[in-house]
C-alpha cells in the first residue's frame, strides 16, 4: 500500500490550513507549500494509477463504515486517470504562477490556497462515491472558482464572477433536489447504492431527478443553454486559472454529469440525449467563436465547443465513443492549458486582451508565440500532434456506430475552429506591428510550465501508446456499472471502534 | 414580457416539482432498508453518542462536515480575496448605527455569557442538539454584538487565522490520525464511553469542538471583513 | 397527469407546498428582480425553501427528535432492542444532517455574493443588473 | 532504406533549422546535403517491393515503394533537388530562412511519405504534413495572409477533413488500415459506402489537385510562396492530388457498376478547369498569377486523362503530370528569376529583358513551347495522347474542349513571353544582369530534359508504363510508346520523329529569318510615347503595350469570367460569419438572460421528458 | 413565511426586505423545531437570522438602500 486515495483530499487541506500559519513564520512558504503538495500527490497517484490497472479498483472507506453508511472514495482506473491529469495540470499550473504577478503577500496567501482548493475540490468530484459528498466537493470547487474568477481588481472580473455565482447557485439547488427526490424514495446516497437499487425508484421520481441533475451538473459542464457564465469567467480569471477552469474545473463537470447518466440511472435515450446537447454546445460555441475579439474569450468559446466534443462522443456509449471521450478530455486539458498560458502572455499588454494587439509579437515573443501555434494546431486535430489522435479515435466511434452525420458536423465544426485560430496564428507571425508596445517577457517558471505543455502534446502526439493503455482501461472502467457497484459494495469490512 | 416567460417557466417548474413531490407519502418513511436505520442503531450503540445528528455529521458522514468547514474558509479567504485593497486601514470601520452607553455596557456584559453559551453548545454537541457550527455561530454573533456596538473594537487577525488553522488542522490531523491507526480516514481511535456522558464518543467530540473555534473564527473573520469595508 | 392538489390531503403536504412555494418565489426574484441585492436575497430565499424541502422528506409522523437523550431513554438499559425500538419513532437524522452542511454552504456562498455585489458598486456606481455587462458576445 | 531516406530528411530539416542560428553557410550546406543525401539514397538504396513495418497508436503502419510511387518520387525528387540548388541562390538574404529551408524539406519528405505509405494513417498523416509544409511557405513573405494563407488552410482542411471521414468509415468497416486491404475488400462494402468512400477521396485529391470547384486557392497560394517553392508546390504537390485520383479511380471507380457517370463528371470537371484556368491565366498582368491559373489549367488536361482512365489516357496523364513538373517548374524559377533581378513581376512593368536575361529567355522559351504544346518539345507527345484516348473512347466534345483550351493557352504563353522578354528595352531595366548560375542552371537543365522527351518521350513513358502495370494496366507492350510512332484515331501510323525534325526545321527557319530581319529594322522609341497616334497621355498613366494586354479577346470571353467563384466563396464566407456574428448575440452578457437560459432548458427538458427519456 | 417571501420580494426598501428575509429564517427555524430537527433549527437561527442579516444589512450599508437607487447615481461605468 503506497497511499491511499483519502489522502489526495486530506493532505491539500491540511496544507491549505497551515498555509496562513506557516506565511507568518516564512512567506515564501507560501508558494512553495502547495507546489510540494502537488508534486507529493502526483507521484501518488502515478504509482496508484499503475496498481489500479493491474489489481483492479481501489475503494476508500471513510470513517471505517462501509459504504451504504459511510462515505468512499472510488480510485478506479477511470477516476484515477482524470485524477492524476487534475493533479498534473495543476502541477503545472502551479509551476507557471509560482511568481505570476509580483501579487503582495496577502494576496499570494489567498491566491494559493483558492488555487489548491480548486484541484482538491475537482479531484474529490471525481474520486468520490457519494452524491451529497459530491455536492460538497462542487460547492468546494465553485466558491474558490468564483474568488479566483474576481481575483484581479482592475477588470470586470466581479461582474465575471457574479453571473458564475448566479448560474452556480442555480446548479447547486437543482443538485440538491436531486439529491432530495433520490433520497426520498431510496434513503441511500451512495452512488453504488442507488445504482443498484434504481430500479425500485418510482419512473417520475427517477427522470425528474436526472433531469435535475443534468442541468445541474450541465452548468458545471458547460453544456450549451447553461454555460453564459463560462466566456466571461474564462476571460476574466488570471492567466492560470483560465487554464485550470479548461483542465481541470470542466472535466470534473463532465465526471460528474457522465457518471450520473451511465451509472446512476438506467434511463434509456440518456445517449442520444447526450450526442444532441453535445452537438448543439459544440456548434454554437466554435460559431461565437469565430467572430470573437477578445483572445481569451475565443479560447473559452473552443473550450466549451470542445467539451461539446467530449459529450457527443461520450454520448456513442460504445466503450470506442468513452476512450474517444477521454482521449479528447487528456488531450483538450492539456493543450486547451497551455494555449491559455501562453495565451495571456501574448495579449498581457493589452487591457482588452484584444486580438487585434497580438500583432507581431512574435519578433519579441518568440517562445511564448511558438508554443501557442503548437497548441493551435494540436488542438485543430493536425497529425502528427496530440489533438489527431484523439480526434481520429473519435471518428471511428462514431463510424463504426454508423453515425455519419456527426462525423460530418464534427469536422465541419473543425473547419470553422481551423479558421479562427489560424487568423490569430497569422496575426501573431506575420501582421506588422502597430507601435511599440510594452511586452511582458514570459518568467521562467512560466516558461517551464508552458514546455512541459508542449512536451506532452508531442509525446501524446508522437507516442500515442504512452496514454492508449490507461484510456482503455478507464474506458472499460465507466462501462462496467455491474463491477462498480460490486467494488463499492463489496468493500464490506465493517471497521468499528 | 420578461416576466410572463419566467412565470411561465416558474410554473412549468413548480407543477412539475409538486406533482412529484405530492407522491411523497408526507409523514412516512416508505424505502427498506435506508442508511438511516443503521445510523439510528449504531450511534447510540457503537459510538456511544445520543445525538444521531451529531454522528452523522461528524462520523458517519465527517468527511462532507470536512468539506463544509472547507467550504467556511473559502468563503472567508475569498471574500477577504474579494474585497481586498492593499493594505487594511484600521479604524475606519462602517458605521451601522451609533450605539448609546446603554447598548455598550449591555454588550460588554452580554459578550461572556454569549460565548460561554457558545462553548457550552458545542462541548455538549454530542449530547444535546447543537454542535461545532451552532456554538461556532454563537460565539461569531458574540463577536458580532461587541463589533457593532465598539466602533474600536478591534478583533486580532492573527490570532483569528492562527486559531482557525489550528482547528482546522486538528480535523484534518485527526483523520490522518486514525488512517494510520485504524487504517481509515476519520477512524474512530479512541475509547467511546458510555452514552450521555460528556465524555463519550471518542473522537467526535474533540473534532466537534475544533469544529466549533474553526466555525467561530471564520465567521468573526468574516464579519470583521465584511464591516471593514467602506468606500 | 393526476393531480392531487384539491385533495384533502393538502393539509398534510402544506410544508411541500410551502417549501415549492418558496422556492419558486425565490426564483422569480433571482430571474426577474433588477437590483444585484435582490437577486441574492431571491438565492437565498431558494436555499431556505430547498432546507425546509429536505427536512420535511425526513420527517415521520410522531416521530422525536433522534437524540437519546436521558429524558427519552429513561433509564432503560440500552440493548440492541431497545435502541431499535426507540430508533423507529424517530424522524430521519439523515437529511438533517445535509440541511446542516447545506445552510452552512448556502451562507459562505451568500457571503461572497455580498461581497461581490459589493465590488461591483465600487466598479459600477450601479446595481442594476442590465447595466453590468460590459463583458458579452 | 526507406527509414533511413525519411529520417535524413527530418534530420536534416532540423539540422537545417537550427544550423541557421549558428551561420548561413552551414545551413546551406546541411540543406543540400540532405537533398543531395535523400536523391542519392533513393536512386540507388531504395528497392521497388519493399516494406517495412512499425506500429504506432496501436495501429500497424507500412511503408514500401512499388513502380507507381516510385514514379512520382522522382518527380518529386528530381524536382525537389533542382530547386534546392535554385533556392540556395533566390534565397539569398531573405528573412527567416531557417524556417523556409525547414519547410521546404519537411514538405520533400512529407510528399515521399505519402506516396510510400501503404496505409491509410500514414497516409493521412503525411498529407497533412505536406499541407502544414507548404502553409509555411504560403505565408513565408506574409503578405495576404489572412487572405490566401486561410484560403489555402482552409481548402486543404476541407479535403483532408474529408478523406480523414472516408478513412474512418474504411476502418469501422474492416478494422484495418492498410491500404492494399481496402481495395481488396472494397467490393464488399455497402453500394451507399462504395459510392461516397471515394467521392470523399477525390475530394481531397481534387483539393490538392486545383479542380474546379476547388481551385480558389491556387492562385493566391501559388503566386504568395517564395518562387523557389513555388516550382515544387505546382510541379510536385499538386501531383500528389493526381496520384491520390489515379489511385481512386483504378482501384475503385472502376470496380463500380456505374463508373461511366462518375468518369464523365470528372472528365468534364477537368475540362472545364483547363478552359477557365486558360481564360483566368490570359487576364492576368502579374506572370505568378498568370502561372498558376495556368497550373491549374495544365492539372485539369491531367485529371481528364486520369478520369478517362484507358490505358492510352492514363499514360497521358503520367506523362504530362512529369512533364508539367518540368515546364511548370521551369517557368516559375524563371519568374523567380526575373522577380529577383528586377524586383517586379509585372508585365506591364517589365519588357525587353531578352538581352540582358538571354539564358532566362530560352529556358522559359522551351518550357513555353512544351506547354503549349507545340512540336518538338515533350509537350506534344503527351497532348497528342490525351487527344487521341479521348477520341478513341469516343469523347469528341471534350476533345473540342481541350483543344480549345490548349489553343488559347498559346495566348498566355504568348504574353509571357512577350511581356518580360521581347518587346522594347526600357532604360529603368538598363542595369540588369543575368541571373546567377545557380538559378540558371537548374532552369537550363530542366528545359533540355523537355527538349530530350520530345524526342526521346520513352524515357519517361517507360517508367509510366511500369508504374501503369503495378495498378493492374496491361503492359502497353510499346507500341503506344515506341518512341517514333504513334497511332492516331483513324488506325494510320505517323512517324513522330519525322515530324518532329520537319517542325523544328520550319521553326528554326522563321526564326533565324525573324532574328536577321528583326536585327536590321529595330528603332528605339520608347513604349510609352504614343503621341504620334494623337492620344495625350495622363500623367503617370502606364501605357506599355503589356496593359490592356489581349482586350478585345477578353472583352469576348467576358460574360464567362465575369462569374469567379472565389467570389462565390467569400460571400459564403461572409454570409456564414454574419450568422456567426448573430449566433454569439446569445450570450447576451446579462447574467440574469444566463439564467433564464437555464430555466429554459430546465423547462423545455421538463415537457419533453416523454420523448427523451422514453 | 410565504407571506414573508413575497414581501421580501416585492419591498422596494431593500433593508425592509432584508428584515424579511431574517424574519423567513425565523419561521423556517420554528419549522424546523416542528418538524423535529434542533440541530438544525439551532443552526438556521443562528446564521439565517443574525449572520446573513447583518452581512445583508452591511451591504447595503456599502451600496444603496431603495431598489430606485440602484441605478440613479450611475455615471458610465468606470473602466
Amino acid at each position: 500500500m503506497v497511499g491511499s486515495p483519502v489522502l489526495f483530499i486530506a493532505i491539500p487541506l491540511l496544507a491549505a490550513f497551515l498555509i496562513p500559519l506557516l506565511g507568518f513564520v516564512w512567506k515564501e512558504s507560501v508558494r512553495i507549500l502547495p507546489g510540494l503538495v502537488l508534486l507529493y500527490l502526483l507521484y501518488l497517484s502515478l504509482t496508484l494509477m499503475e496498481q489500479v490497472v493491474h489489481t483492479g479498483t481501489i475503494v476508500e472507506v471513510i470513517a471505517g463504515w462501509a459504504p451504504p453508511w459511510g462515505i468512499n472514495l472510488v480510485f478506479s482506473p477511470l477516476t484515477g486517470l482524470l485524477t492524476t491529469l487534475m493533479i498534473l495540470m495543476g502541477f503545472i499550473i502551479w509551476i507557471y504562477s509560482y511568481r505570476f504577478k509580483n501579487i503582495d503577500f496577502q494576496e499570494a496567501v489567498k491566491y494559493f490556497i483558492l488555487l489548491l482548493m480548486l484541484i482538491t475540490g475537482s479531484v474529490g468530484i471525481v474520486l468520490t462515491g457519494d452524491i451529497f459528498n459530491q455536492f460538497v466537493f462542487i460547492e468546494i470547487t465553485s466558491i474558490s472558482a468564483y474568488a479566483l474568477t474576481a481575483f484581479y481588481k482592475g477588470r470586470d472580473s466581479a461582474e465575471a464572477s457574479f453571473k458564475y455565482l448566479m448560474i452556480g447557485s442555480l446548479s447547486s439547488m437543482f443538485l440538491l433536489l436531486a439529491i432530495a427526490l433520490i433520497y426520498s424514495q431510496l434513503g441511500t446516497l451512495n452512488m453504488a447504492d442507488i445504482a443498484a437499487k434504481a430500479h425500485l425508484m418510482k419512473p417520475e421520481f427517477k427522470i425528474l431527478a436526472l433531469i435535475f441533475f443534468i442541468t445541474g451538473l450541465g452548468i458545471e459542464a458547460e453544456i450549451f443553454p447553461l454555460n453564459g457564465w463560462a466566456p466571461d469567467a474564462y476571460a476574466q480569471a488570471p492567466g492560470p486559472i483560465g487554464a485550470a477552469f479548461s483542465g481541470i474545473v470542466v472535466k470534473a463537470g463532465v465526471y460528474a454529469m457522465i457518471r450520473v447518466m451511465f451509472t446512476l440511472f438506467d434511463v434509456a435515450g440518456t445517449h442520444q440525449f447526450l450526442i444532441v446537447i453535445g452537438i448543439i454546445t459544440l456548434i454554437i460555441a466554435e460559431m461565437s467563436a469565430v467572430r470573437q475579439e477578445h483572445l481569451k474569450r475565443m479560447l473559452a468559446y473552443s473550450s466549451i465547443g470542445q467539451m461539446g466534443l467530449v459529450i457527443v462522443a461520450f454520448g456513442i456509449g460504445t466503450e470506442e465513443g468513452v476512450f474517444a471521450a477521454l482521449f479528447l478530455m487528456l488531450n483538450h486539458a492539456i493543450i486547451k492549458s497551455l494555449l491559455f498560458l501562453s495565451g495571456s502572455y501574448l495579449v498581457y499588454h493589452s487591457t482588452g486582451k484584444y486580438i487585434s494587439e497580438v500583432d507581431g509579437i512574435a519578433r519579441n515573443l518568440p517562445i511564448t508565440s511558438f508554443l501557442f501555434a503548437l497548441g493551435s494546431i494540436a488542438i485543430v486535430g493536425m497529425p502528427p500532434f496530440a489533438g489527431f489522435w484523439s480526434k481520429w479515435s473519435m471518428l471511428t466511434a462514431a463510424a463504426h456506430s454508423n453515425l455519419i452525420l456527426i462525423i460530418g458536423l464534427v469536422l465541419s465544426v473543425s473547419l470553422i475552429e481551423l479558421v479562427y485560430y489560424f487568423r490569430v496564428l497569422n496575426r501573431i507571425y506575420f501582421f506588422p506591428k502597430k507601435k511599440e508596445v510594452v511586452v511582458k517577457k514570459p518568467t521562467i517558471n512560466a516558461l517551464l510550465a508552458m514546455g512541459l505543455l508542449g512536451l506532452l502534446i508531442l509525446i501524446i502526439g508522437f507516442y500515442p501508446d504512452s496514454v492508449t493503455g490507461y484510456l482503455h482501461a478507464a474506458s472499460q472502467s465507466l462501462l462496467d456499472k455491474g463491477k462498480y457497484i460490486h467494488d463499492v459494495l463489496s468493500t464490506g469490512q465493517l471497521l468499528l471502534p | 414580457m420578461k416576466k410572463i416567460l419566467v412565470l411561465s417557466l416558474l410554473a412549468v417548474f413548480g407543477v412539475y416539482l409538486a406533482e412529484v413531490l405530492f407522491k411523497i407519502d408526507f409523514g412516512h418513511q416508505f424505502f427498506l432498508n435506508g442508511v438511516k436505520d443503521f445510523y439510528l442503531t449504531a450511534s447510540p450503540d457503537k459510538l456511544k453518542v445520543a445525538n444521531v445528528v451529531t454522528s452523522i455529521v461528524v462520523n458517519f458522514r465527517g468527511f462532507d462536515t470536512l468539506g463544509e468547514v472547507t467550504v467556511l474558509f473559502l468563503a472567508t479567504t475569498a471574500m477577504s480575496s474579494i474585497l481586498y485593497k492593499g493594505r487594511h486601514k484600521l479604524g475606519e470601520r462602517a458605521v451601522l448605527f451609533s450605539s448609546s452607553r446603554i447598548v455598550m455596557t449591555g454588550s460588554k456584559l452580554l459578550f461572556p455569557a454569549i460565548i460561554l453559551l457558545g462553548v457550552y453548545v458545542f462541548v455538549h454537541g454530542h449530547l444535546t442538539p447543537g454542535g461545532g457550527f451552532q456554538g461556532g455561530v454563537i460565539i461569531a454573533t458574540g463577536f458580532l454584538l461587541m463589533l457593532l456596538s465598539y466602533q474600536d473594537y478591534q478583533v486580532s487577525h492573527v490570532v483569528l487565522s492562527v486559531v482557525e488553522s489550528l482547528a482546522g488542522i486538528t480535523f484534518a490531523s485527526i483523520g490522518l490520525i486514525g488512517l494510520l491507526n485504524g487504517g481509515t480516514f476519520l477512524h474512530n481511535f479512541l475509547h467511546t464511553g458510555v452514552l450521555n456522558n460528556l465524555l463519550s464518543g471518542g473522537v467526535i467530540p474533540i473534532i466537534y469542538i475544533a469544529v466549533g473555534f474553526k466555525v467561530g473564527a471564520e465567521l468573526t473573520g468574516l464579519i470583521y471583513t465584511a464591516l471593514n469595508e467602506k468606500d | 397527469m393526476e393531480f392531487k392538489l384539491f385533495d384533502l390531503s393538502i393539509v398534510e403536504y402544506a410544508f411541500f407546498v410551502t417549501s415549492v412555494l418558496i422556492i419558486l418565489i425565490g426564483l422569480y426574484a433571482a430571474l426577474v428582480k433588477k437590483t444585484l441585492i435582490k437577486i441574492v436575497i431571491g438565492l437565498s430565499i431558494l436555499d431556505a425553501g430547498i432546507n425546509l424541502l429536505l427536512i420535511s422528506i425526513g420527517y415521520l409522523k410522531a416521530g422525536t427528535a433522534p437524540i437519546f437523550s436521558p429524558a427519552l431513554v429513561k433509564n432503560m438499559p440500552l440493548t440492541l432492542e431497545n435502541i431499535k425500538k426507540l430508533s423507529e419513532g424517530m424522524v430521519d437524522p439523515v437529511p438533517q444532517a445535509l440541511v446542516l452542511t447545506a445552510i452552512v454552504i448556502g451562507f459562505g456562498v451568500t457571503a461572497v455574493a455580498l461581497s461581490l455585489v459589493i465590488r461591483l458598486y465600487r466598479h459600477h456606481h450601479t446595481l442594476n443588473i442590465d447595466e453590468i455587462k460590459n463583458l458579452k458576445w | 532504406m526507406i527509414y533511413i531516406l525519411f529520417s535524413i530528411l527530418l534530420g536534416g530539416a532540423i539540422l537545417t533549422f537550427l544550423a541557421n542560428k549558428i551561420s548561413g553557410l552551414l545551413r546551406d550546406t546541411f540543406f543540400l546535403l540532405t537533398m543531395l543525401g535523400a536523391t542519392l539514397i533513393f536512386y540507388t538504396q531504395l528497392h521497388i517491393g519493399g516494406l517495412v513495418n512499425f506500429s504506432i497508436g496501436s495501429f500497424n503502419l507500412e511503408w514500401g515503394v512499388n513502380s507507381f510511387s516510385w514514379y512520382f518520387s522522382l518527380i518529386v525528387l528530381g524536382l525537389g533537388t533542382l530547386a534546392a540548388f535554385y533556392a540556395l541562390s533566390y534565397m539569398k538574404g531573405k528573412e527567416n530562412l531557417g524556417f523556409f529551408y525547414f519547410s521546404f524539406l519537411i514538405s520533400i519528405l512529407s510528399m515521399l511519405g505519402i506516396v510510400m505509405s501503404h496505409d491509410l494513417i500514414s497516409f493521412f498523416i503525411f498529407w497533412e504534413m505536406m499541407t502544414w509544409s507548404s502553409y509555411f511557405m504560403v505565408i513565408y513573405s506574409g503578405k495576404n495572409v489572412q487572405k490566401n494563407g486561410i484560403n489555402y488552410i482552409l481548402f486543404s482542411a476541407f479535403g483532408a477533413y474529408a478523406m480523414l471521414t472516408a478513412i474512418a468509415l474504411v476502418y469501422a468497416n474492416i478494422h484495418s488500415l492498410s491500404i492494399v486491404e481496402m481495395i481488396s475488400n472494397y467490393g464488399q462494402f455497402s453500394p451507399a459506402l462504395q459510392t461516397w468512400i471515394p467521392i470523399l477521396f477525390l475530394m481531397a485529391f481534387s483539393v490538392k489537385a486545383a479542380m474546379m470547384p476547388l481551385h480558389v486557392w491556387a492562385p493566391g497560394a501559388y503566386s504568395d510562396s517564395p518562387m523557389a517553392y513555388t516550382s515544387v508546390f505546382s510541379g510536385a504537390l499538386s501531383k500528389m492530388g493526381i496520384y491520390g485520383m489515379i489511385l481512386i479511380f483504378v482501384t475503385m471507380i472502376s470496380h463500380l457498376p456505374d463508373d461511366t457517370w462518375f468518369r464523365e463528371v470528372f472528365a468534364w470537371l477537368g475540362a472545364i478547369t483547363a478552359i477557365m484556368g486558360t481564360l483566368w491565366a490570359i487576364a492576368q498582368d502579374d506572370a505568378r498569377k498568370l502561372l498558376a491559373y495556368s497550373s491549374v489549367a495544365q492539372l485539369g488536361y491531367i485529371i481528364t486523362g486520369v478520369a478517362i482512365g484507358t490505358d492510352l489516357a492514363m499514360l497521358s496523364a503520367l506523362f504530362l503530370a512529369a512533364l508539367h513538373a518540368l515546364f511548370k517548374g521551369t517557368l516559375f524559377m524563371a519568374v523567380g528569376a526575373v522577380e529577383r533581378q528586377t524586383g517586379t513581376v509585372k508585365f506591364s512593368e517589365v519588357t525587353g529583358l531578352i538581352r540582358k536575361m538571354p539564358w532566362t529567355f530560352i529556358a522559359s522559351l522551351l518550357a513555353i513551347i512544351a506547354l503549349a504544346g507545340i512540336p518538338p518539345l515533350g509537350g506534344f507527345v503527351g497532348k497528342w495522347m490525351l487527344y487521341e484516348s479521348l477520341i478513341n473512347s469516343n469523347h469528341y466534345i471534350l476533345v473540342i474542349a481541350i483543344f480549345f483550351a490548349s489553343t488559347s493557352a498559346f495566348l498566355y504563353c504568348y504574353k509571357f513571353l512577350f511581356g518580360f522578354f521581347l518587346g522594347q528595352e526600357e532604360k529603368e531595366w538598363a542595369h540588369v544582369k543575368e541571373a546567377p548560375a545557380l538559378m540558371v542552371v537548374p532552369m537550363l537543365l530542366m528545359a533540355g530534359f523537355l527538349v530530350i522527351l520530345g524526342t526521346f518521350p520513352g524515357i519517361l513513358l517507360k517508367p509510366a508504363d511500369t508504374a501503369m502495370q503495378t495498378l493492374g494496366f496491361a503492359p502497353t507492350e510499346g507500341h503506344l510508346w515506341s518512341m517514333s510512332v504513334l497511332f492516331n484515331a483513324w488506325g494510320d501510323q505517323v512517324l513522330l520523329r519525322p515530324l518532329v525534325y520537319a517542325i523544328a526545321g520550319i521553326f528554326l527557319f522563321f526564326l533565324i529569318i525573324l532574328t536577321v530581319k528583326g536585327w536590321k529594322n529595330t528603332r528605339y522609341v520608347t513604349t510609352k510615347d504614343i503621341s504620334s497616334s494623337g492620344e495625350v497621355p495622363l500623367e503617370h498613366e502606364n501605357l506599355t503595350f503589356s496593359v490592356n494586354f489581349y482586350q478585345p479577346f477578353l472583352r469576348a470571353v467576358g460574360p464567362v469570367m465575369k462569374h469567379r467563384m472565389i467570389t462565390w466563396y467569400r460571400e459564403f464566407g461572409a454570409g456564414m460569419e454574419t450568422i456567426f456574428d448573430f449566433t454569439r448575440r446569445i450570450y447576451t452578457g446579462n447574467g440574469q438572460t444566463y439564467a433564464i437560459y437555464v430555466m429554459v432548458f430546465l423547462v423545455i427538458i421538463l415537457l419533453l421528458q416523454n420523448t427523451i427519456f422514453g | 413565511m410565504t407571506g414573508a417571501a413575497v414581501y421580501s420580494v416585492v419591498q422596494r426598501d431593500l433593508l425592509y426586505a432584508v428584515i424579511g428575509t431574517g424574519v423567513i429564517s425565523l419561521i423556517l427555524s420554528i419549522l424546523f423545531l416542528f418538524l423535529q430537527a434542533p440541530d438544525v433549527a439551532l443552526t438556521e437561527a443562528a446564521i439565517g437570522v443574525a449572520l446573513t442579516t447583518i452581512i445583508f444589512i452591511i451591504t447595503i450599508r456599502n451600496t444603496v438602500r431603495y431598489e430606485e437607487d440602484s441605478n440613479r447615481h450611475s455615471k458610465p461605468a468606470s473602466k
